[in-house]
């Protein structure tokens, strides 16, 4: 099988999550998933640009989607949720001819409106499949007891994100399943992180995402597996934060999903990139599969 | 053609936004127009009069009013131009209230619209064609879709005044959700020993037939004289021979399967008679479950059954019965808890419906009327109530308020503090609604009396944390957030539209609403009628409505067959297609696409030509938009009034 | 009157300065077909072969409001007031550029319009505003028939001008009194020498068109055939009714009235029929005296080559233009019929 | 023997069962051929079979029903038996169908084009000679010879059904099937690419010539109303007589609408147009939309129902617009 | 008396008489506030409708025309809708060839509850016809447009009489 997808690694995925962006090239790579890269792309009109003005926030993301058309593809995969929110928001609110016209004023070129985006979750779900994952485990994950969290904005709003449940995502679970994992019933899947509050308010940002690490500890995760650039910082750059915030002590690794894939499909840990992360998972991990907890 | 026009005032209601006097000044410009005025109330008595005395002073042949709606008001003055001595049918009406004077308020444009209304009333009056309807017998049988305490209701009532009445019921016993209430509210009576009687009613009346396990299949005809077909589904039990002995139900092997009865919350047997009142008291084998038809294998209950009852060779059987009159009322269904994941209905165990939780609480319930919560059989200690579960949330497109929930959660907390005494019910709630007759009082006991924590707020999520469920909401009055661990969660869900209303609707050619209620014929006048003569509702199938409220449109319904049935002859609506036999080429386009079979093949002089069967065309005109010749036309929408009406907009 | 000359680069010239004071319509290219058109100087008039419409709606419309009308009402029961408004006069016009036929035709109208028993102000008004200058053909093809009908490519008969083709330009002559005062223009030269030329291309043209079979026992044969429906079912078959031939026919002058009303106005309107239209003889019980195209196809051959000569004078309702073969769908021949009657008759 | 003998010998065979069988005859000149109701043999030996045979003559089988008939037809021709008969206007028992393989026929309206160019007459044709290929007129003296691909109809550059989609009697070798040759849609694709204000010019333009004569509506074989057509009736009254534009252009919609669904594009009603409005075009833009939104196509499954009188519960191309 | 000069556009509506109209009706009960430009001719079902009634209205000189009827599968008559969207969206697809902007003709569903909707349904509609502005009409096309196409006609020059 060889497919091939546009790839929109976002600006986090060159700074602060380049590991999820390696270990995403790497895993798609050796799942025949071939993501080719977009030449000139640009920011996707994310925050900045949207706090601002929907406009231009729209015209960026339209931008990069011409950029995709031009390439001769239909579809284009983001690691980022904020990246994918955007693109998709864009194309919802180019429907309005109206609002297009605006849009393509302010390009060189004007957008087909053709382009759809999606996560890398999903294409790893839809375009490559659970049983050609489950086929690419080298190291099954054994023993390892994983909650996923998706974050809050993976799947919502339901009808511009259109994949998975909302409420109750299972992509992540089915794909750490498939890896050999135990995931654990994580009942706070798609709560709140604290997300863009880790500025103006650490309070709120600790606190939220406190919870979310009691709750996993509380369900006997060993690891919380995120596919949020920022829910992964909140948790695990920010974990000492919440402890003394919340006079807690955790130490539980939070890693990219498709790190804990390249782990099991024997990706090269140059690719993985746990070192990248505060709470490294190799300890956690080592003990995990040999047995021995 | 004399023509005289009326232009209504209605109060202000017309004259507040449209200068009357103008319209009326102006319509008299207009061709065939001979006298036209002003008036107050056209429908009021003194308006009326005024009509028939202009037509009889004026020697009017033909009158348009120009006030309300037709829809509202249309049957009235025709009525008012027939005591004058005029055909019925030479009236039109302008809707200059509905339509113009109560959705603007600019005088002039509204002014200047009313006169092209009462222009295209005028031309399309010109070519009306006095009508005269023909007449027919009416079968003085009613049938009665849905055996719940509505239709039981209009059953019990139809069937006291003399009627033949067939009642069909969908399940295997007659009462519906009611059958299935521990009590009712406010009076907190039993609610199986009020409905039980009314039950045992049906089942001795001598002018009741009961279908039940049955449901129906096709719909033909019109009013006075339908022919339905009803599917009686296979019960696999000779009903004349199964005594209600139970036997089979104790020896049946296949114990674990969801009992439908008690909405899922307990095992019921293959072969099963739902509930110890249950009318009629037979059993019947769900085949999906029983060893016999699934592993083809078994045949216990047929060697246990002291009759010889059992019959695993049955098949579903159509009945037709010939009626003059439906009554619909096949109530509602509950909204699906789980479409709702943050609640987490169906997901985790001890979060169920209100109705799962009634079953809890009866007698004759899963736990024999002892509270135990599904996941573990434990007694709850803390309960957590959360109201409008997919009621009053457009997000669900379910913006409705299902009006009894508030009432039945009330009962509910009571009823666990009467059950439990040191338990403590938590009740989320958006507003309280309860305006029946000792009602809010009832609510206030429940929260002074028996304690039960009213927190206003909606509930975000709920999340199990060990063996406890944790209900995340806001506290909207206090402002804050609160968490409560609760043992059981109890969701007040919805009611819906019952399963396959839509399809039923369809057959009955009744309109429904876009969550699948039926439609009345007048929100405000004529609620159990519908725009299909013939066929009434009561009940939930309308919307969703208390018992009182059921019983009582049981019993208007039932009044209106009555009030249909104490004619021998009706007469047909003349406003159907009828054929230019000169103009028709005989090319059966018309026949093709007519929905009601309303239109044959004749031979006339050795060519072929389309005949109208009167009685049973229902005047949609298809067939005229069909026939490219325009020889079939329908009366009182003829191409030529139509056209008529475009010229006289597309000119003016 | 002595004959003038115009050449071909001078014929715009004249065009104008006849625009000028009056309608002139001459025929031109639209769609690949040629009709009557206002003289326009940016749009080339086509006069080498005749045009798919005769100038026939120069005099008698497709259609024409005979009056208009308005009711006038004062307040409830008042009698109603009727104000009726018709117009007769004509536009002056010049048909420039017909084909002789084409001018011939109006020689039936004008029996039939222009008679003392029903004298129609419409036609009479137009048929004089109207001037009809010519065009002699000199060359003629397969459907051209009107040396059968007592006429020929020069026939000046319903003309006012005849031009003939010659050298480099037109003779020019003036074949009625209506037609002489426009000789006077200073556009036109002297044609004295190009006569004789111009004669030659006449001979040449009718010579072209060989011998007309004689068809004078045709008046009666038709009558003879009237109850002969299998013939008249034969000779129809393909026909499928339509109004092309009766619309394009130079001679064909019935017509049709309907009411057009609007509210407390309308018009009459006359408006073109055609006999071989399933309308033309309905009743308004419903019942129809010439139900089937036979019927129809026996009314129109038999007009024009029996019925109406016998009540004018031996003149036939058919100018041999030919349009009705040439445009028909089905190639509808009525030589042919008429031929088939006469042989049918002597039989 | 030739596919012209073999026709002529079962249709000899078949005439004493019949009322008549329709085909093709020469007509007043060699350009022109005409319909031909043969009721003898004699009648028989004028049948032609070619370029030139460019009329429908399904177009007599409404009227002639109750009788038993044969008809010639082209492929394009069968299709509209097939509508007819599948609309039950005539009755399967009582038509006979002769058929063979079709190579095209000529637009008559091109080939005067060409004479024209080449400075003749089409009105003084003499002699018409085609090898399949091309077609050659002598008029005037002077011969012209024409490629037929670029003189033919343009339904023919478009065909899929060179053979009789139903026949009883078919004779000879059935013809290949062409390949569709895009300029058969110029007419269309010169529309598509207007502007819709340049589009109301168009008609304008075409339907101020036209005479009212109704040769596009009689010649089309499924304007069965005829005689009763509402473009004429006062009962109902949808066109006044007035020749004006709006009026006229209002009858081609209403045969456009009339035909949605059942048009089976033989062309008859420009053909028939003596004023050359191309009326076909009307047609073939609905048949597109018929076929965008139903996948459908008229006159080739007698069992069909045509789109217009049935539908789906749930349409599969019909989107609702949101408000 | 015309529509309002400058004010008004001529929009004519279609509706069934037991869904749309009582939904306007409703609206009208409701007090939903509505421009004045259309007026409703009611007919007893959207199937009723005959396509070339809208054609007629709007060859005739109208600027918009509006059909509504019931929901699909809600109609009054059981299937007179179903036939009403096929030959309505034929029409509404078969109007610009002719010339005719398709957004001077609309068709949508509106129920006899969905006062809200109707009023939505005459704003946006008649928002629609007042951008598109007044019809142009084939009895008074444009002459320099005329000349326009007639040139564009002549070039393609294949259609030449000898």
């Amino acid at each position: 099988m060889s497919e091939a997808i546009a790839y929109y690694p976002g600006c986090s995925g060159l700074g602060t999550s380049k590991e999820y962006d390696t270990s995403t090239r790497a895993v798609c790579a050796a799942l025949g998933l071939s993501l080719v890269d977009i030449p000139d792309w640009s920011c996707c009109g994310s925050t900045p640009a949207h706090t601002k003005d929907h406009t231009l926030s729209a015209a960026l993301s339209a931008r990069n989607l011409q950029l995709v058309a031009n390439m001769g593809m239909t579809a284009a995969a983001t690691p980022c949720p904020s990246c994918l929110t955007n693109l998709r928001t864009a194309n919802h609110r180019i429907e309005a001819a109206p609002f297009k016209a605006k849009v393509d004023k302010l390009l060189d070129e004007p957008y087909g409106g053709d382009v759809n985006a999606i996560s890398v979750l999903q294409a790893l779900v839809e375009n490559v499949g659970l049983d050609t994952i489950k086929a690419a485990v080298r190291t099954p994950l054994k023993g390892l007891k994983v909650a996923c969290y998706y974050g809050c904005i993976m799947n919502r709003p339901p009808e511009l994100m259109a994949f998975d449940d909302c409420e109750n995502p299972m992509a992540m679970d089915n794909i750490l399943a498939a890896l050999g994992a135990e995931v654990v019933p994580f009942p706070l899947k798609v709560e709140c992180c604290g997300a863009s509050y880790g500025i103006p308010r650490p309070d709120v940002t600790a606190k939220l995402s406190g919870k979310l690490l009691e709750a996993a500890v509380g369900v006997g995760a060993d690891m919380v597996a995120v596919a949020c650039p920022l829910c992964q910082m909140n948790l695990d750059l920010r974990q000492s934060q919440v402890n003394r915030a919340m006079g807690t002590n955790y130490r539980i690794p939070v890693p990219y999903f498709t790190q804990l894939m390249g782990v099991a499909m024997n990706i090269a840990d140059t690719e993985i990139g746990f070192g990248k992360l505060n709470v490294d998972p190799r300890p956690v991990l080592s003990r995990a599969l040999s047995g021995a907890d | 053609m004399r023509i005289g026009v009326f232009v209504c005032h209605c109060g202000s209601n017309i004259e507040g936004t449209v200068d009357t006097g103008i319209v009326a000044k102006t319509a008299l410009d207009f061709p065939e127009v001979v006298f036209a005025t002003d008036t107050m109330y056209a429908c009021s008595e003194p308006g009326q009069d005024g009509i028939i005395q202009a037509i009889k002073d004026k020697n009017l042949t033909g009158v348009v009013v120009a006030s309300c709606t037709p829809r509202m008001h249309e049957p009235t003055f025709r009525r008012a131009v027939e005591r004058a001595g005029l055909n019925r049918f030479m009236f039109e009406m302008a809707n200059i209230r509905e339509h113009v004077s109560w959705i603007g308020k600019d005088r002039e444009a509204n002014t200047n619209k009313s006169v092209d209304l009462v222009r295209i009333a005028v031309e399309k009056l010109r070519r009306d064609a006095p009508l005269i309807p023909s007449k027919f017998s009416v079968n003085k049988r009613v049938m009665i879709i849905g055996g719940g305490v509505a239709g039981i209701q209009a059953a019990l009532d139809c069937a006291d005044g003399g009627l033949e009445v067939v009642l069909v019921e969908r399940d295997s016993s007659i009462g519906g959700k009611m059958a299935k209430l521990d009590k009712t509210f406010p009076t907190v009576d039993c609610s199986s020993c009020i409905l039980g009687p009314k039950m045992v009613d049906v089942a001795q009346h001598p002018n009741i037939t009961l279908h039940a396990y049955s449901e129906v299949d096709a719909i033909s005809g019109y009013v006075g004289n339908f022919q339905v077909q009803v599917k009686k589904k296979a019960t696999y039990v000779d009903w004349e021979l199964c005594t209600g002995c139970g036997a089979c139900m104790e020896k049946c092997p296949s114990k674990k399967n969801p009992d439908v009865f008690n909405e899922k919350i307990g095992p019921c047997t293959s072969i099963n008679i739902p509930f110890p009142q249950a009318i009629p008291k037979k059993a019947y084998i769900d085949a999906t479950t029983c060893r016999q038809f699934v592993k083809g294998k078994c045949g216990v209950c047929a060697k246990v059954c002291p009759t010889g009852a059992i019959r695993y060779d049955m098949t579903d059987e159509i009945v037709t019965e010939d009626v003059g009159a439906i009554v619909a009322a096949t109530g509602y269904d509950l909204f699906d808890i789980s479409k709702i994941a943050e609640y987490g209905g169906g997901r985790y165990p001890d979060v169920i419906t209100g109705l799962q939780y009634e079953r809890l609480l009866s007698a004759s319930g899963p736990t024999g009327g002892h509270i135990k919560r599904p996941s573990d059989g434990k007694e709850p200690k803390n309960i957590v109530f959360i109201q409008c579960v997919g009621s009053r949330d457009k997000s669900l497109d379910r913006p409705y308020c299902s009006g009894f929930c508030c009432m039945y959660t009330a009962k509910q907390t009571i009823l666990t503090k009467d059950h439990i005494p040191d338990s403590q019910s938590y009740v989320f709630y958006m507003d309280i609604r309860a305006p029946g007759k000792m009602y809010d009082e009832f609510t206030r006991r429940a929260m002074e009396e028996y304690g039960a924590r009213y927190i206003r707020g909606r509930v975000a999520m709920v999340y199990p944390k060990g063996d406890k469920l944790m209900v995340r909401g806001a506290d909207t009055l206090a402002g804050t957030q609160v968490e409560i661990e609760a043992d059981l969660v109890v969701l007040a869900a919805g009611a819906e539209a019952a399963k396959g209303a839509p399809q039923l609707a369809e057959k009955l050619r009744i309109s429904y609403d876009k969550y699948g209620f039926f439609m009345e014929s007048h929100p405000k006048l004529k609620p159990v009628e519908t725009n299909t003569a013939g066929v009434y509702l009561a009940g939930s199938c309308q919307g969703p409505k208390d018992i009182p409220q059921s019983v009582g449109q049981g019993s208007a319904a039932a009044a209106k067959v009555l009030a249909l049935f104490s004619k021998d002859m009706l007469e047909s609506d003349p406003q159907i297609s009828r054929v230019d036999i000169k103009r028709c080429v005989g090319c059966g386009k018309c026949i093709m696409t007519c929905p009601f079979k309303a239109i044959k093949e004749v031979e006339f002089r050795g060519q072929k030509k389309a005949e109208v069967i009167e009685t049973v065309c229902q005047g949609c005109g298809i067939c005229t938009s069909t026939c490219p010749q325009g020889a079939i036309q329908l009366s009182h929408f003829t191409d030529n009034q139509i056209l008529a009406e475009v010229n006289a907009l597309c000119q003016s | 009157m002595a004959a003038k000359y115009i050449s071909r680069e001078k014929l715009p010239e004249w065009l104008k300065a006849l625009a000028a004071e009056r309608r002139v319509l001459v025929p031109v290219e639209e769609g690949g077909s040629v009709v009557f058109r206002a003289y326009d100087p940016a749009r080339a008039p086509v006069f080498g072969s005749d045009a798919t419409a005769p100038p026939k709606g120069a005099v008698f419309p497709a259609s024409q409001e005979l009056f208009s009308y308005a009711c006038g009402k004062e307040g409830e029961d008042a009698n109603p007031t009727l104000k009726l408004e018709a117009h007769t006069e004509a536009t002056p016009t010049v048909v420039f550029g017909s084909k002789p036929c084409g001018a011939r035709g109006f020689l039936i109208f004008d029996r039939v319009y222009m008679g003392k028993k029903y004298p129609d102000p419409y036609y009479i008004a137009a048929r004089e505003a109207t001037v009809f200058v010519t065009m002699a053909c000199d060359r003629v093809e397969n459907t051209c028939f009107c040396h059968w009908v007592g006429s020929g490519p020069a026939d000046a008969a319903g003309s006012d001008l005849l031009l003939t083709p010659v050298d480099g330009g037109y003779l020019v002559e003036a074949v009625s009194d209506k037609g002489a005062p426009f000789l006077d223009s200073p556009v036109l030269a002297d044609g004295a020498g190009k006569t004789a030329e111009a004669e030659a291309v006449k001979a040449k043209a009718r010579e072209a068109l060989g011998e007309a079979p004689d068809i004078a026992d045709a008046p009666k044969a038709l009558l003879g055939l009237f109850d002969d429906l299998e013939f008249w079912r034969d000779q129809s078959d393909k026909c499928v009714s339509c109004g092309a031939c009766t619309y394009l026919c130079p001679t064909c002058y019935c017509f049709s009235i309907t009411d057009e009303g609007a509210g407390l106005a309308g018009k009459r309107v006359r408006s073109w029929d055609a006999c071989m239209h399933f309308q033309f003889t309905l009743e308004a019980s419903g019942h129809n005296p010439r139900p089937t195209k036979a019927h129809r196809l026996k009314n129109r051959v038999g007009h024009k080559f029996s019925y109406y000569p016998t009540l004018h004078d031996g003149l036939i309702a058919c100018c041999g233009c030919g349009r009705c073969v040439k445009s028909c769908p089905v190639s509808v021949d009525i030589r042919e019929i008429v031929q088939n009657a006469v042989a049918k008759a002597k039989a | 023997m030739s596919r012209l003998e073999e026709l002529k010998t079962r249709i000899r065979e078949a005439l004493p069962g019949l009322e008549c069988v329709i085909g093709w005859q020469q007509g007043y000149d060699a350009l022109h051929n005409t319909p031909l109701f043969m009721r003898s043999d004699a009648d028989v030996d004028k049948l032609t079979w070619g370029v030139l045979n460019v009329h429908n003559p399904a177009v007599y089988l409404p009227t002639m029903a109750g009788k038993k008939v044969g008809v010639v037809v082209k492929g394009c021709d069968s299709r509209s038996v097939v509508e007819l008969l599948q609309e039950k206007l005539i009755d399967r028992d009582n038509v006979v169908i002769f058929a063979a393989g079709c190579d095209g026929v000529v637009d008559l309206t091109k080939v005067k084009a060409k004479l024209a160019a080449a400075g003749v007459s089409a009105g003084n044709a003499e002699k018409v000679a085609t090898d399949g290929k091309t077609v050659s007129v002598t008029a005037g003296g002077q011969t012209v010879a024409m490629p037929l691909a670029e003189v033919c109809a343009d339904k023919c550059l478009r065909c899929q059904f060179p053979n009789a989609v139903l026949a009883d009697v078919f004779v000879g070798d059935p013809a290949p099937q062409p390949t569709p040759n895009p300029t058969g849609n110029a007419d269309l694709d010169a529309l598509d690419a207007m502007s819709v204000d340049d589009r109301m010019a168009f008609w304008r333009y075409h339907m101020d010539r036209c005479i009212r004569c109704y040769a596009c509506r009689n010649a089309c074989p499924m304007c069965v109303c005829r005689d009763h057509c509402i473009a004429q009736s006062r009962e109902p009254h949808w066109l006044s007589q007035e020749d004006s534009v709006t009026e006229k252009l209002m009858f081609q919609v209403v045969h456009a609408m009339h035909l949605a669904g059942r048009c089976t594009e033989c062309g008859e009603c420009q053909r028939a147009c003596p004023m050359d409005i191309p009326v076909l075009a009307l047609k073939k833009h609905l048949n597109r939309t018929i076929h965008d939104l139903f996948n459908y196509q008229a006159g080739v499954d007698v069992a069909a129902i045509p789109p217009l009188l049935q539908f789906k519960l749930e349409e599969d191309n019909i989107k609702e617009r949101g408000w | 008396m015309p529509v309002l000069t400058g004010k008004e556009l001529r929009i004519v509506g279609f509706l069934c008489n037991w869904c749309s109209y009582g939904g306007a009706d409703t609206a009208g009960v409701g007090r939903f506030n509505q421009p004045t430009d259309l007026r409703i001719i009611r007919v007893p079902c959207s199937g009723r409708i005959d396509p070339l009634f809208i054609a007629k209205t709007l060859i005739g000189g109208a600027d918009g025309v509006l059909v509504s009827g019931c929901h699909p599968r809600d109609c009054h008559y059981a299937e007179g809708n179903f036939y009403a969207r096929r030959r309505l969206e034929v029409l509404k697809r078969f109007l610009p060839i002719l010339g005719i902007d398709p957004g001077r003709f609309d068709y949508t569903w509106v129920s006899a509850s969905e006062g809200q909707r109707w009023q939505k349904v005459v704003t946006v509609f008649t928002e629609q016809i007042h951008a598109l502005g007044p019809a142009p009409r084939f009895d008074a096309v444009a002459p320099e447009l005329l000349a326009k196409i007639a040139g564009a006609i002549g070039q393609g020059g294949n259609r030449v009489a000898a």
